[in-house]
Order: C-alpha cells, then structure tokens, then sequence
C-alpha cells in the first residue's frame, strides 16, 4: 500500500490518461470531416482533400494522439482548425468569462445549498423549502434559464438577459451579467445540495455525541453550528467537489442561453466543426478541473474528518 | 439528599415506560441502577438531565435537585444545570465523543459555555486529563478522539462530566463497552473521584458485579418501576424480590460452584405495549398469584407480595453435581500453530499468532480474552473462512487448504458456527424458514418434501415454537433469534461448533436461557462446542478447557477450574482479579 | 448603475452594438460566409455595387469602366480619393492584388469560376486596372460585386485592413468585433462612432438581449422568431431584398426511383411552398418554383408558378411511374430551419403517396457526406448567390453546377446551356438563356426550390438610415440613432 | 421486501409520487386514444392559440400540440423504462464484479472516474454524434451518464453486504458463493440500488430534454417532451403554453419520480 496522497495523485493521473484515449477516440469516432467543416457549404472535394492534407488529418492515428499529447504535455496543444490560430490563445480569450460565470456559480452553489438545506431541516420553513427544492430539481437548466431571463430581463428589465463584461474592467457591472446565469447554474445542484445536506444534519443530529454536548449544558445553536453542521458537510463537500467539476460542462448549456462566449461555447462550436484539437484540449481540460475537483474535495474531507486519512472507518 | 426522584413517570406514547419510579441519592453516595436492556434506566438518567428523546416525556412525578424540581424548568435553566451541576457519562465512549474536534476544545467547551475564560478552560483540560490518569495530558489536548484507546476515551468524556466539578454525575453504562481489565481501572477511578470531590454518583448498569464492586446502595429495576432497592451489601446478599433473586442467581460467577446448567428465569422482559398492569415480573414469576396480576405491589424495599425469605441468600445454591465426566473421543477440529495476518507490508497485523488447539464431540474448549485479542478472528479461521499465513487447520484429518469444493462441504458439515450478535447474523429479508432450510438444501441432507418436518424437529429442539418459522427476523426477540442462530448451526449434525461470544448481546436472564440450552445439546447430541467469551464467569462455568488469549497469542491455556483458580501467566491474574 | 441600461447605451457615446448569429471570421475574407452581411461591408468597399432595382452595375471603387468591342477586356478607373484604414492611397495593385487573391483557390471564393475567365489583371496606368478575358463573361461584374478590395501590403499577414467606413478593432474569435468609425472615410465619415458585433447563436439569446436593450439589431437568426418577436410593432423588422438564400430540396438522380424525371416532378408538386414560406420562413420569403427572382431578365411568370402544390397531381405522375411507397430517404442538417422543413417536406411527401425516413445529421457530418456526394435520395439545404442571377447561382453552387453536381446529373444539354449564358453579349441573350436554364431546371426537377428565404434583420426602432447591400450585406454609411 | 415497498408507496409521499406517475402513464397510454387526433397531422394554422379543434394550439407547422405533448410523454416514459433499467443492470453488474476482485474493482473505479469525468451534456453530444442521433442514441448516451451512480452504489452495497454477518453465516453452513450472492447478497444490492432507480428516472427526462436543446435527442417528427420544450421556448412569449405544457408535465413526472424515491428512500433506512 502506497501512502494516501501519492496514491491518489497516481489514480488521477491514470484517469486522465485514460480520458485522453477516449476523448481522442471519441472525436475520430464522430462521423464528420473537419476539412468539410472548414471548406464550407460550396467546396470541392478537391479543396477539402488539400485541406485534410494541410491538417496532417491521414497520419495514422497513433501518431495523431502522440502529437496531440505530446503538445499537450508541453503546453502547446496547438492550432485551432476553425479558427486557425494557436489554441493557447483562444483558450486565454475566453477563459476569463468562463472562470467568471463558474465562480459565480460556485459561489452561489454553496449559498443556495445551505440555505436550502438549513431551511429543509429546520421545523419552520422545512415545507416551503421542500417546495422550493423539489421544483428547482423538476425544472431543468435549460427551463429555468428561460424563465429566469423572461421574469427578470424582459418582464423587469433589472438585470441583462445576457451577455458579459470582465469583471476586472466594471465589478459592479459585471456582477450584474452573472447573476442570471449564476443562479441557474447553482439552482438544481444546490437543491440536491440542500436536500443532501439536510439528511446530513438530521442523521448528526441523531448522533450520540451531540448528547454528550447536551449534556454539557451547550446552548442549541452553538450545538448546531460547531457539532451539527461540521459533521454534516462531508457529503456536502463531496457533492459540491463534484458540482465544481460538472460546472464546466454546465457552461455549456449556461452559455448557449445566456448568450456568453466562454470555454463552453467554445467547446461546443470546436465539437460540432470536429475541430480536433481544440475540442480535445477542452475536453480534456474539463475532466482536469473534475478530477482535481474531485482531489481537492479530498482534501477538504480529510480536514473535516481526521478519521478518514488514517483510513479509519466510522 | 441531592437528589430526589419522587414517582416519576415517562411516557413514550400513551405506555409508561418509566412508572412510578422514585430514587434517592446522598451527597458522597454511589447509587447503581441495575436492569435489564428496556427497564427505563437511561429514561430515568435522561429525565434528571432534562434530555429525553423527542416522542417522549416525563408525564408524572417530580425530580428534586438541591431542592429544585428539574422537571419544572425551562431549557435555558435546564442548560445551566447540565455540565454545570450534573455531570453525565454515556455509555460507547466512541460514538459519544466528537470525532471532528480534539479532545482538548471537547473539554474546554465543557467550561466555557459555563463562563470560564478560554485560557483557564485549556487549562483546567489538561489538569483533567490528568486527574483521570491520562498520562502526557498537555501533549495529547491536540488529538483527535480516534487517537486514543477505548478506556482512554471514556477518561475523557468523565473528565469531561467532571469539568465544572458536578455535585451530581451520571454514568450510563460507563464500562459496558469495554474490557474487563479496563472496566475495573475505570470503576476506581469513579470511586476515587467521588472520594477526592465528594460527588454524587449515579451508574446506570445491567451487570450485578458492577454494584459488588463500587456502589454504597442499588435499585432493582424491571418493565419500567424499582423492584427493589437497598443497601449493596443487604440487596445481594438477602434478595427479597424473586426477579433479583433470579437475576442474581442465573450469572455464573467466578468463585461460585461449577453447576451442569443454571437456574433461568423463564420467558423474556416485557415489551412496552403488553405490560401487566400489576407487578411487571408476575409473568415470568414462579410464586406469582392472581394478585400479582392485577394489583401492583407497593414498594417497602421491595415490591411484591411474596417476598424471598431473607435467609434465602444466594451463595447457598442448590448445588447440583459436577456432570459426569465424559469420555474422551478423538479430536474432530485441530488447529495447528495457526496464525493469521490482516493487511499487506507496513500496514500488517498478526491477529492470530501461533495458536493450536483441539475440539471434538463431547468436549467444551473456551476461548477468553479482551477485545480485539484475536477471537473472533480464530474462530473463523478454524471455519477456514479466512486464509492462514501460517499453520494449518484440519477437520476430521482434512485441511481448508486445498480441500476440493466437496471436501469443504463434507467439513462444513462437521464444524459449525454461531455468531455473536443475532440482530446480524440473520438474513433481515429471509423468513426464518428460508434462513433454516438453507444448510439442508445445500448439503442435500434430505428430500425436499422432508424439510419442514426436520425444520420442526429443529424449532423443538432450540424450544421455540414451529409458528416461528414463518416470521421475520425483526419480530423475534434477541434471544430467539440467538436460538434461531444455534438451530443453523444444528441443522447439519455438526460434530463441533464454534460459538462467538453467544450470548454477549443478550439479556443478564436471557443469556442464562442460551447458555442451557447449549449445555443441553451438548448433552444429548455430545456436540462439542468451542466458546468464545469475554466473560471469566461464563467460561469458567461452561467449559472443561479454557485458552486465554492476549494479543492474538495464546498464553495461558489449561482446564478451566484450575486456571482460574490458579492463574500462571500475569495477564491471566490480571483478568482473574479485575472480575469479582 | 444598471448593467442593462450601460450595455444598452453600446460601448462608448454613441455606439451601437448588434448581434449576430455568426462570429465574424477574418480567414475567409474572399468568401461569402455566413458572417459576412454583418462585417464584410462596413470594412470593406468594392469595385462596383449591382443596383437593386435595375441588377445593373453602379460605381463604387471603380468610378467608370469600358468593355472593347468584343466584350473581352474590360478597363475600370479607380476613385482616388479612398484611403485604406492603414491611411495609405487605394491604388490598382491593390486591386489587382485582391482579384488575384480571390481566384486562388486557397482563398474559396465562390466566384473563383467566373474570375478564372480572366486570362490577365494588370495596373494598366496609375488608377486603371485592365482586365483581359479568356472568353465572354456576362456575370463578370457579378464577381467583381463580390470581391473585396484589401491592402495588398498587409493582407498576407493576417491584417484585416480596407477602405470602407469602419476599421476592424478588437477581436475575439468566435465571439466579438469592434469596429470603429473611420474618419478618413472616401464617403465621409459615418456618424456613429462605433459598433460592436456580438455572435449570439441562440434565437431566444438574440431576442432577449435586444428586448431588453443590450443589442440594438439581431440578425442571422430564423425569420420566423423575428416574426413572432416583431408582432408587437415595437421593432423595425429589414428585409435584405433582392439577397436570399435559396432552401432546396436536392435531389440525386442516380437514387432509385429519382431516375425518373416524373417521379421528380411529382415532388415538384406536393411540396407545400406556401406553408414553408409562412411556416418556417414567418412569410419572409418568396413563393416560387425557380431558384432566381422572378424579376430576372427572361423569366415568364409562368415558370415562376410552374409547380403550384397539387397533391393529387403529384399521386397521379408517382402512379404514373410506378413508384407509389417508394421508400425514400430525405437528409437534411441538424438546424432548427432545416428541421422544420423537413417536418413539413416529410409530411408533404407522405400525403403523396411516399414512404419517407427523414435524416437529421449535425452540420459538419451533412457536410462531409455533400462533399462526398453521398446523400442517396433527396437532401434540403439552401445557397446564397443564386439570387444574383442564374448564371452565377449555378457557377458557383455546387448542387446545381452543370456538370458536376450533388444531384449528380451529368447532362450535356446543361452545361451547353452554361456556356451560352457566359457568352450572351447583349441582354437579349442573355435573357433567352435565363429563359432556357430556366426551363431547363423546371423540367429536369433534380434541383427543387422550396423557398427563397429573405435575410431578415431587425433592429430597434432608435437606429435610423440603415441599408443592405444588393448581396445583403449590412450598409450603415448613412445610420444614425435617432430620437 | 414486498412488505416495504407497499409500506413506501402508502406513505404519503411514495402515494403523492405514484399517483402522480400513474396518472402521465395513464395519459401516455389512453390520452392519444381519448383525444383520437394525430401528432403529425399538419395543417396551416401555426402557432395558433388554444381552441375548440386544438384544445392546446398548434405548433410551428400547424400540428396539434395536445396530441404531440401527450404522445411526447410516452416517448419519455419508453425512453426511462429502456435506458434505466438498462443502466441499473448494467452498473450493477459492473459494481458487483468491481466489488469481487480487487483488480476488477480498480479499473472499474477507473472506468466511472473517467465516465464522470464527461459531464453529461458533453457525454450525451458525443455519444449522439457518434451513433447518429436518435433513440437509440439517446438511450445509450443516458446509459452511459447513469452508469458509473449505479455501479458506484451497487460496489458499496456489495462491499457492505459482504462483510456482514449473515453472509458469512450462510457460507459456514456451507452454501456456495453463487448461492451467497444469489440469495443474500443480491436482494440487498438491489435494495439500495433500486433507490437510486427513480431519481436516475427523473434525471434521464433531463437528459433527453437536454439533448434535444443542442438537436441530438428524440428525431423529428417524432415528439418527446424534450424537444417540444426546446422547440417551444422561442415562443414563450406568443405561444406560452408550447414549452410550459410539456414543461408542467416533465416537472410532473420528476416530481412524482423524486417523490418515490424519497418514499423508498426513507423505507430503506428506517430498515
Ligand atoms: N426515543 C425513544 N422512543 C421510543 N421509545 C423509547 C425511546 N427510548 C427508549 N424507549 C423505550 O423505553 C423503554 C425504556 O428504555 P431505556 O432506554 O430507558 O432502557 P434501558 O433500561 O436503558 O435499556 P438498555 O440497557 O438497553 O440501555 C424501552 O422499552 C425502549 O424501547
Ligand atoms: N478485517 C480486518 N482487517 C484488518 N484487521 C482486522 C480485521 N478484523 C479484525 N482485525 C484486527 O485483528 C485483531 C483481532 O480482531 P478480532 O475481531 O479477532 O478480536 P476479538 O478478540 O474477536 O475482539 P472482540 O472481543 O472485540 O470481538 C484486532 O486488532 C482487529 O483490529
Ligand atoms: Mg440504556
Ligand atoms: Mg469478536
């Protein structure tokens, strides 16, 4: 048995070896010419050969993926076929929107999880947030979203409808461009959330150490806060880490209906032109964040558990 | 009196389950509370605390506290006498210790909801630590609860009850959890505590030698209401209710006199639902009259009509002869220099080390030894359920290793087992039928069609009735599931069975019930039997051979009678001395 | 302060910003792309401009231009007064060199064709450019309307660099452009200042940012969600006129039973193209059995309304050639218009007595398999420039290319008829041979026009004086906010 | 275990869910015949209002949307009732050989890893892409999604079945390991398993409606509550009840679905 945080870094590691197999295989796989894509509606299938043949597309495959991974290794993983320009840039271009609208969403995920969760275990609003959250879970994003953008850009007018602006250039500007689509993206998983965190605080609260804290004579709240909650967040923590990692795929949808022009769209456009090597490198990039995601939630549970590094089951 | 509780009554629903229940404890006295599993001890210890369990609540009665009624209070005046005037102390020092904070800020919060500055809570921690003989206290306030021995913990949560020093401290069960060797440092260390503070001491328990050993005075519960209570001395040594009586008498005790089966008492507690509505123990009581069923006896001492002469004491047992020595047949399961090894490399731990030992029909080995010395482990790798790193074990002249499919099949009939906790060894989902019926269809003992007439022969055999065989395991009692587990066991005609710690998770009354019955079946079907068991008295009383047990090695082994008479090995003496 | 309001003031005093739903893309200046209306204009001027009404040249960089006698050579005199946003002179290299550009094949230009016709560009004098023809060309100033004119000195490296009223400013693929007023303008400079294109590809995205005043025009979206957001009157909906798109129901000649002329004319038949039009087009398109206008030269409304829908004709030709159920495959790409065009198509052709498996594949694999010619049976997807005129709608599409096409019919008739609409000299001939293409199409069935989709932007009604181009390209020399 | 479920779906909330998905079957199944008027008959009135004829409207060519909502929900419920249990054998086939050795389990680990690695809306386009889109394109790419929940789920239960006593009770008398798993430590698996059968059934309309959103779902003209609603939102504003109809009724049957599975949720723990 190798010790705990070398063997994890190892496993990911695999897992995005792995990823990178599939990802390459499951482009080629996609029926579709990128050349065709790029050659457009009226060209000849002379024009598209020279194409293909400019984009080295008839190497054998194995040596396609070395040269996709091997670039990927030393952070050049090349030049976008749709847009013809190094892939580094177009990924410096659009990052910061993404990175925005995720923040916002991972900042309000949280929000709108213990809330939701606070409230469903609590006796006095526990109905009305049940309701709450069962419709933010029966509502998909892309339902949502629309309602969202009908009530409060259309109807209301207070906030865009879409759009962006960096934050760095107008904070109070830009915040208003994320709120929108923050809120949709944070809705449904921080119902699940909520809804997980409250079975956590009621199994806690069914714990026998919170006893022995009765027994000491601790005030409810002080009982809530400091023995409840911190016993609760594990699988909370476990399921945001995965909510972080699902958020740029998220970004996609979020995005496309909020008319943001993010890695996500980017992702999407370079999937649907069977841009290669920039929708693998999106891919790829995305499972990186879910994986590290997934590592960093580790970490957090080992602070919030000391039990578990130890490998000592409850 | 510090404590007074007059008539109390707990409700849960509209049954009674605390009824009429009234204490009294002294400043400087340890009270013990003894009962069995359900008689209300812990509702009566959580009403003194104000903490009854949502669902239920003190319906009758008052509490009396320094003169105050604690059943009057609100919740805040309820939180400053809880930590602050009345300690309690829970019974799994895991589960009732907080496994994300450190031991130190468990402590000192103790305090500081009560007011002490945070520097004189870290403090007085470590002094705590020390007073309950934790060694290295400063040292240690930064670690987890996981870090620390199971005494070590339960040290804590009473340093912990003992933070704001209590005049009153309630212990439910403090040693239940735990070995025997470290029960007994964790019982003086109460009575020290009680001696250096003066403090009042209530312990809830369900172990009569609990009470020999520390409390000044006891009270008797059963089906919710004292039956008895008195002084330690006049109360075990001249029971006047028939139930302690009982009680006493069906615990097999280290001195006493080897007997071939022990005095039961017949049927189990009651449940909540169906008490009867005069004395709770008129069912399951021999001298029990009509009276008995309808009028509750009032308590003077005891509470029943027909009270034990005093002179009745429990030493004089009526002896019954040592059973007559059976011949010896030849060894069916040996184990030869067994040792087993959990985990790989760095992370190894040799649970078994080197064991032998010998079992055949009509002979009883016991096995004895504290938590996690290697029992269990033993016990399964003598039913090859576990690959040995050393040694070997054979059943009828064949070992595990390498037995082909059917040569294990052939073994498996020879060598059974039966598990320690009844609620887990039973199959939740299957019908006690389907549960029964499977040893016959998979050895092909006998037709189809013959199964249910042998599982009754089973049910007969185990004394419980064939209607049984229908239900599910969650509407059976412990103890009849316990019988169910021995039944599986019996259905193959085994030669030898293995039996962990059988009758742990019973009732004081119902393990009496178990352990006869394995003594029965040993008799008629000359079935031996290797016992595991934690308990010196049990072993002592049941077994020809005891092999103690110390950390995976045998160290001591020889015939029952004279190793506990005559312990070599110092841990032996150990364990002789701590039980009583 | 309210993001909304901000965002709907545009980037700075009096900018405006318009949505698109294409990015604009600088690596394929010298073709039409489907971002091209939006940018390709308010950067770039051309050699001359076709007059909407009359389809005749007009001057735009060329000032005036002379054929010889035999229509051979042509020689165009340049203003001299343009300015690229470089703030060097316009001069006939540069012209020379954009024409060049444009018959590279690299480049993709869909009139390469007609261009290759020229046997030599020259700078003939300062301000003149000649033009030697291998043969006749009538079309020529059809691709001379089409061609950009760049700066010969900073086009290979990537610099988007013109002569028209805006310069190309701030980009990110895929996403936005801004543009700035250039102040040095031939025409005089426009007056407002800036414009920002935003590529917002979701319809409702569109709408939303325009409803709520984040966008002053959307464009590039269906026509029928410009209809349902423009029914309150609270917007300017533009039609590009005479510019459409031609949405086609393709048809391969080799696929059984399509063989057979009748069994292709009765396809002609029962489609529906008036529900198509109002349906998926919200009425924004012309009703029409011909790819070209109506008002092309030579064209008798007779062709126009050749095929009106008749299910029952269409059941009696398909009894007629024995083909009642064929089973039939009809492709199209995975787009919200297409899709709804196939729903009607497919139900369409159903009544008519077919058995129809409709086939909706992403765009790029639609594409690969057009490329490939492998859309066995019939296929919908729409062109561009046939709304020029017929000559050049099938010189440089390739469904209906004589000779070598998607519909794979290879008939020599046709592409007879190609060469002499090249070689018309006057409008006379020219107009018979629009007449006979014409014909030829109608009869032949292998190329069917189900609508002729107008471009439809729309634009809040602050935003005056704007245009589009006769190829449908957005024109804002002249816009204006107004009150 | 038949005792629970009962006892779960008579729970107020296992009563609210089942009701509310027994009345969608109901409609999926007796609606199309009730109202007798074909999804893809087409006509020319678009996007008309509600009237006596269309009792919802029409669409964008002219069809009838009651009649397309209603056949809509069957296309989902069929969609559910192939790709989750589909998915739930197959995680659980999955999980239990992961949870039987120790190298099965790692590269199965490794395999959902990667899965989740995906996000779903990625996954499901790609799957689409690759299988040209369609049912059975839809069908796998939910599959696919789900899986690596079930497999996860059923190798847990599986690892705490084993280790309980009663599992090792049965192999003591002598019951083979087939048996084991057969008799005891299947049911169990499937227990927990099945808990999580309800929600993935919600989760997989989700998926198909968010597949329709990018034209990869359910092919025209065939309806599905999916591509109604993505096809409707751009009418939201003259044709509300277009998306808000299949709307109510996708959040109808995530609800009733989310419902039950609370209720068997709750049974499962209360043991
Ligand atoms: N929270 C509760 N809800 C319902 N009934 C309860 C609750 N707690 C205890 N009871 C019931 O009240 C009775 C007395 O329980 P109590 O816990 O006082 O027993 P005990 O003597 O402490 O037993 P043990 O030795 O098992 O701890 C039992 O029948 C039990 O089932
Ligand atoms: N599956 C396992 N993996 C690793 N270590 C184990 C495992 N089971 C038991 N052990 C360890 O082996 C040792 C012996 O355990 P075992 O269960 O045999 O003790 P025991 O004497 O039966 O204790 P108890 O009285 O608590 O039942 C302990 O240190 C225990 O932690
Ligand atoms: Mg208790
Ligand atoms: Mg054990």
């Amino acid at each position: 048995m190798m010790p705990y945080w070398p063997r994890k870094a190892l496993s990911a590691l695999l897992t995005l070896w792995l990823s990178s197999i599939v990802v390459f295989a499951l482009l080629r796989l996609t029926p579709g010419d990128p050349a065709a894509a790029i050659a457009g509606p009226d060209a000849t299938a002379e024009q598209v050969a020279a194409i293909r043949d400019q984009l080295l597309l008839d190497d054998p495959l194995p040596s396609q993926y070395l040269h996709w991974l091997g670039g990927l290794l030393t952070g050049d993983p090349g030049i976008s076929y749709q847009y013809d320009r190094p892939i580094t840039d177009l990924l410096a271009e659009s990052v910061g929107s993404t990175v925005q609208l995720a923040l916002a969403g991972i900042l309000m995920l949280p929000v709108v999880g213990l809330l939701t969760g606070l409230a469903l275990a609590s006796r006095r609003f526990g109905k009305a947030a049940d309701a709450f959250a069962t419709a933010a879970l029966s509502l998909p994003v892309y339902v949502s979203a629309v309602i969202l953008v009908f009530l409060f850009a259309v109807q209301l007018r207070v906030l865009p409808a879409g759009g962006e602006l960096s934050f760095l250039a107008a904070p109070d500007l830009s915040v208003q461009f994320l709120l929108l689509p923050g809120i949709a993206l944070a809705l449904p998983a921080g119902a699940v959330l909520g809804r997980l965190l409250a079975t956590e605080l009621r199994r806690t609260r069914q714990e026998e150490f919170v006893l022995t804290a009765v027994a000491k004579g601790v005030p409810p709240g002080r009982i809530s806060r400091l023995h409840v909650l911190p016993g609760s967040l594990g699988p909370f923590v476990v399921e945001f880490g995965i909510g972080i990692g699902e958020l740029l795929g998220g970004a996609v949808i979020a995005e496309e209906l909020f008319a943001r022009n993010g890695l996500g769209k980017l992702m999407l456009d370079s999937v649907q032109n069977r841009d290669y090597p920039m929708a693998q490198t999106l891919l790829m990039l995305a499972i990186a964040v879910a994986v590290l995601a997934q590592l960093g939630t580790e970490v957090v549970l080992t602070r919030l558990d000391p039990r578990i590094k130890l490998g000592v089951t409850a | 009196m510090i404590l007074q509780v007059e008539d109390l009554t707990v409700s849960v629903r509209e049954h009674a389950a605390v009824d009429g229940v009234s204490l009294s404890v002294r400043q400087g006295e340890i009270l013990g509370v003894v009962g069995e599993s359900g008689s209300g001890k812990s509702l009566t210890a959580l009403s003194i605390m104000g903490m009854l369990p949502t669902g239920v609540r003190a319906t009758g009665g008052a509490i009396r506290f320094d003169g105050r009624d604690l059943l009057g209070l609100d919740e805040p005046a309820l939180r400053q006498v809880r930590g602050k005037d009345i300690g309690m102390v829970f019974q799994d020092p895991l589960a009732y210790l907080n496994p994300r904070m450190t031991v130190g800020a468990q402590l000192a919060e103790a305090m500081t909801v009560h007011g002490t500055g945070a520097k004189a809570a870290k403090t007085r921690a470590a002094e705590l630590l020390d007073l309950v003989g934790i060694t290295g206290a400063r040292g240690r306030l930064g670690d987890h609860p996981h870090e620390f021995s199971g005494g070590q913990r339960q040290r804590v949560l009473i340093a912990m009850a003992m933070a704001n020093e209590p005049r009153l401290l309630i212990a439910d069960e403090p040693t239940t959890a735990l070995d025997v060797t470290v029960q007994a440092g964790i019982l003086s260390l109460l009575r020290r505590l009680r001696d250096d503070t003066g403090t009042a001491v209530v312990i809830i328990t369900h172990d009569m030698g609990i009470v020999e050993q520390v409390c000044d005075a006891a009270a008797v519960m059963y089906g919710g209401q004292i039956v008895e209570h008195g002084a330690t001395a006049t109360l075990l040594g001249a029971p006047r209710h028939p139930y302690t009586h009982g009680l006493l008498q069906s615990v097999p005790r280290l001195g006493a006199t080897r007997v071939r089966r022990l005095p039961v008492i017949p049927g189990a507690p009651p449940d909540l639902a169906d008490r009867p509505p005069g004395c709770p123990f008129a069912p399951r009581c021999a001298h029990a009259t009509d009276e008995c069923h309808t009028t509750r006896p009032p308590l003077t001492g005891f509470a029943c009509f027909h009270p034990l002469s005093p002179a009745a004491t429990v030493t004089v047992r009526d002896e019954q002869e040592e059973p007559a020595a059976r011949e010896p047949s030849p060894p069916v399961l040996v184990a030869d220099a067994v040792s087993v090894v959990y985990g790989r490399r760095r992370k190894a731990v040799t649970a078994v080390s080197q064991v032998s030992l010998e079992a055949g029909p009509g002979r009883t080995v016991g096995i004895i030894g504290e938590s996690g010395s290697g029992k269990s482990t033993l016990a399964r790798a003598l039913l090859g359920l576990l690959p040995l790193a050393g040694g070997e074990v054979s059943v009828a002249g064949r070992t595990w290793d390498g037995a082909s499919a059917k040569d294990r099949q052939a073994m498996r009939r020879a060598v059974q087992m039966v598990f320690q906790d009844p609620y887990l060894s039973l199959n939740p989902r299957l019908p006690i039928r389907r549960t029964l019926a499977e040893p016959f269809e998979v050895h092909g003992l006998c037709q189809d069609d013959e199964i249910p007439e042998r599982l009754d022969r089973l049910m007969d055999q185990v004394g419980l009735p064939r209607a049984f065989l229908d239900r599910l395991p969650y509407q059976l009692s412990g103890g009849q599931r316990q019988r169910i587990g021995v039944a599986r066991a019996l259905a193959v005609e085994p030669q030898v069975i293995v039996a962990d710690e059988p009758v742990s998770a019973l009732d004081v009354s119902v393990q009496a019930q178990i352990l006869n019955l394995l003594a029965d079946l040993r008799d008629e079907t000359g079935v031996g039997i290797v016992f595991i068991a934690h308990d010196l008295g049990l072993v002592r009383h049941f077994c020809d051979e005891t092999l103690v047990m110390y950390q995976g090695e045998v160290v001591e082994r020889g015939p029952s009678q004279r190793l506990f008479e005559a312990p070599e090995h110092p841990y032996t003496k150990s364990l002789v001395s701590a039980a009583y | 302060r309210s993001a909304t309001e901000v965002a709907g003031g545009g980037t700075g005093g009096s900018g405006i910003t318009l949505a698109y739903s294409a990015a604009p893309d600088p690596t394929k200046l010298m073709r039409r792309t489907i971002d091209s209306p939006v940018f390709s204009n308010l950067v770039f001027d051309r050699l001359v401009d076709l007059d909407k009404k009359t389809m005749e040249p007009v001057p735009w960089l060329a000032r005036e231009w002379e054929y010889d006698q035999a229509r051979t050579t042509l020689v165009l005199k340049l203003r001299d007064d343009a300015l690229f946003h470089s703030g060097k002179k316009l001069t006939a290299e540069d012209v020379v060199f954009s024409l060049k550009k444009a018959q590279d094949p690299k480049a993709g230009a869909q009139v390469a064709p007609m261009l290759n016709r020229i046997e030599e560009i020259r700078a003939s004098a300062p301000g003149e450019v000649t033009l030697k023809l291998k043969a006749v060309t009538s079309n020529l100033f059809d691709a001379l309307m089409f061609s950009p004119v760049v700066e010969a000195a900073s086009y290979d490296q990537g610099k988007v660099i013109g002569t028209g009223p805006y310069t190309w400013g701030a980009f990110s693929a895929g996403n936005k452009l801004d543009l700035a007023r250039f102040d040095g303008y031939w025409d005089g400079a426009p007056s407002i200042e800036a414009i920002t294109i935003r590529a917002i590809k979701s319809p409702q995205a569109q709408l939303s940012a325009l409803q709520s005043g984040q966008v002053q025009m959307v464009g590039g979206i269906p026509a029928r969600d410009v209809k349902t957001a423009a029914a309150g009157g609270r917007y300017t909906v533009s039609v590009t006129t005479p510019s459409y798109q031609q949405t086609y129901l393709g048809v391969d000649v080799k696929t059984k039973p399509f063989d057979d002329p009748k069994v292709r004319q009765a396809l002609q038949y029962a489609v529906d193209r008036k529900r198509i039009a109002d349906q998926v087009y919200g009425g924004y398109a012309e009703v029409s059995s011909l790819p070209w206008p109506a008002t092309t030269p030579g064209v008798t409304p007779d062709q126009v309304t050749r095929y009106a829908h008749d299910p029952d004709k269409a059941k009696a030709l398909l009894k007629e050639a024995g083909a009642t159920g064929a089973e039939i495959t009809v492709w199209a790409a995975q787009t919200p218009i297409f899709s709804s065009v196939l729903d009607i198509v497919q139900y369409d052709l159903t009544q008519a007595g077919f058995k129809v498996t409709p086939k909706l594949l992403d765009a790029t694999e639609f594409q690969t398999l057009v490329v490939q010619s492998k859309l066995p049976g019939l296929n919908i997807a729409n062109i561009g420039l046939v709304s020029v005129s017929p000559l050049t709608g099938i010189s440089t599409a390739n469904p209906a290319r004589p000779g070598d096409n998607t519909s794979r019919l290879d008939d020599e008739k046709y592409v007879k008829l190609q060469e002499r609409a090249f070689a018309a000299g006057t409008p006379e001939q020219l107009a018979e041979a629009n007449h006979d293409l014409s014909e030829y199409l109608l009869e032949q069935s292998f190329h069917i026009t189900l609508a002729q989709a107008h471009e439809v932007v729309m634009w809040d009604p602050s935003i005056q004086g704007h245009d589009t181009s006769f190829l449908g390209y957005l024109d804002l020399a002249d816009a204006r906010r107004g009150k | 275990m038949t005792g629970r479920w009962s006892r779960a779906v008579r729970s107020p909330r296992g009563l609210a869910g089942t009701l509310l998905v027994a009345l969608l079957v109901l409609a999926a199944v007796f609606g199309p015949m009730i109202l007798g008027i074909s999804p893809y008959e087409q006509g020319d009135a678009a996007l008309a209002g509600p009237s006596g004829t269309h009792l919802l409207g029409t669409d964008e060519v002219g069809r009838d949307l009651l009649a397309r909502t209603l056949h809509g929900i069957r296309s989902d419920l069929l969609i559910c009732l192939v790709a989750v249990p589909l998915a739930a054998l197959l995680g659980t086939g999955l999980g239990l050989l992961g949870g039987l050795s120790r190298w099965g389990g790692e590269i199965m680990q490794r395999i959902f890893d990667v899965l989740l690695g995906f996000h779903g809306v990625i996954l499901g386009m790609a799957i689409a892409l690759v299988i040209s889109p369609g049912f059975v394109a839809v069908v796998t790419a939910i599959v696919l999604i789900t899986v690596p929940g079930f497999g996860r789920q059923a190798r847990a239960a599986l690892l705490a079945q084993l280790s309980r006593e009663y599992v090792v009770a049965a192999t003591t008398v002598g019951a083979s390991r087939l048996r084991v798993l057969r008799r005891h430590v299947l049911p169990n698996v499937t227990d927990s398993v099945t808990a999580l059968f309800a929600v993935t059934m919600a989760n997989a309309v989700k998926i198909e409606g968010g597949l329709s959103l990018i034209g990869l779902g359910i092919q025209p003209p065939q309806p599905s509550l999916g591509t109604m609603i993505s096809a409707g939102s751009r009418y939201i504003q003259v044709s509300p009840q277009y998306a808000l109809a299949p709307v109510l009724l996708l959040a109808m049957l995530v609800l009733g679905l989310t419902l039950l599975s609370d209720a068997i949720n709750r049974e499962r723990l209360r043991g």
